[in-house]
């Protein structure tokens, strides 16, 4: 299940719809970005994420369907933030459940690798000198490299 | 007609959120783009810069994507969620 | 932090400790793996985890202490529970934050990686032909080859 | 003296949780095995199982380990956790 929404999240509550009812898959991986008072050197106050209302969705359920084709997995859940928020705050939640635990840790790690490349979402980031948009990383894009 | 958009740094330096044009035959992002910029010319450097995205109706496409009548057309920079 | 326990641990507990009054770190992983009601074919009805008191927490040590020089870490916490365990009752958490996303999933892996392979824990099946010593899988040992 | 301590499959196979033998000049790991068969003979294929773990004092070795007097030594079937 997919969710992209201004409202923050609760991880406990996450992990517990993830993990409730179900005795057949023994390994659940999880992701959580939170939003840090350092980036690249910055200090940063805050942030605020814009996206492409329509598209963002599409572009999840694209990444979450190829990390199925890829790995037998139970569940699946990916929330993303959007809008402004403060330091500390969580602003993505990656969970995957699978009975196998490389099948977990790889579709977890596959679709962080992918929203970063490939969901349409972007930082502008709050610092001394205003409201700045966050560079794209060339690790990042590299990092999709050993999926292929 | 195509619906452009531009989102984050690139709409900022084009100061403007959306635009409409004219489809043509054979249209494609390349063309559209090629459009804007003779209509704009201070877009050719934004819209040209190397890591721009190009979507059209919501999914990630190259440049030589064909565009139709009717068609969203976006234009962003490289993405930076998670 | 290191705990071999009877009890069962409370995973929301775990995340608020891992990340709270911590804005430096971004990215948090998290893994937990629970009893499953199937191994290998077999129906299982609970575990029971026998370990090797003394020598445990001195593995798990060893292993957190290898991740930490491996990759940039800032908190990592191991909770692994011995004794009887019920049907979905989670058996493991190993959670690692970091301000880098490679290196927390990979620290988490990697401590998984190695749990599995050298900490002195040994499951027992309850199953219908009776309590059962769970084998060791060959993938788990082939999994350290990527470590080395 | 060294303590001898067996695990869960094979302190079932072998029916014993611990055993006390003496220490021998250039002792090994190797040797404790050899004598607790010479003394155990139907210990000789359990603690020889392709797999088995070898523990002094709390951590992992491999077989050919120094033994010194007052050493513990843990045989193991391969770990199961996680």
């Amino acid at each position: 299940m997919i969710s992209v929404q201004r409202e923050p999240f609760d991880v406990a509550h996450e992990y517990k719809q993830l993990t409730g009812g179900d005795v057949e898959s023994g390994a659940a991986v999880f992701f959580v970005g939170r939003v840090r008072a350092r980036n690249d050197g910055r200090r940063v106050s805050g942030l605020s994420l814009e996206h492409y209302p329509g598209m963002t969705e599409k572009a999840l359920e694209a990444i979450v369907s190829d990390a199925r084709e890829r790995w037998p997995l139970e569940r699946v859940r990916v929330i993303h933030r959007v809008g402004p928020m403060a330091l500390g705050e969580e602003i993505v939640f990656v969970g995957v459940t699978s009975s196998h635990r490389d099948a977990s840790f790889q579709a977890a790690e596959f679709i962080m690798d992918y929203l970063k490349n490939r969901a349409p979402f972007w930082k502008q980031e709050q610092t001394e000198e205003g409201p700045t948009w966050v560079e794209a990383k060339a690790k990042d894009h590299e990092a999709l490299g050993r999926w292929q | 007609m195509i619906e452009v958009r531009f989102f984050a740094r690139l709409r900022d330096q084009l100061g403007c959120d959306a635009i409409s044009i004219e489809s043509v035959e054979q249209d494609s992002v390349t063309l559209v783009r090629e459009r804007l910029v003779a209509e704009h010319p201070d877009w050719r450097e934004p819209l040209s810069q190397s890591g721009v995205l190009f979507a059209v109706n919501h999914a990630l496409v190259k440049s030589d994507h064909v565009v139709k009548d009717g068609d969203e057309v976006a234009f962003m920079p490289p993405v930076t969620g998670g």
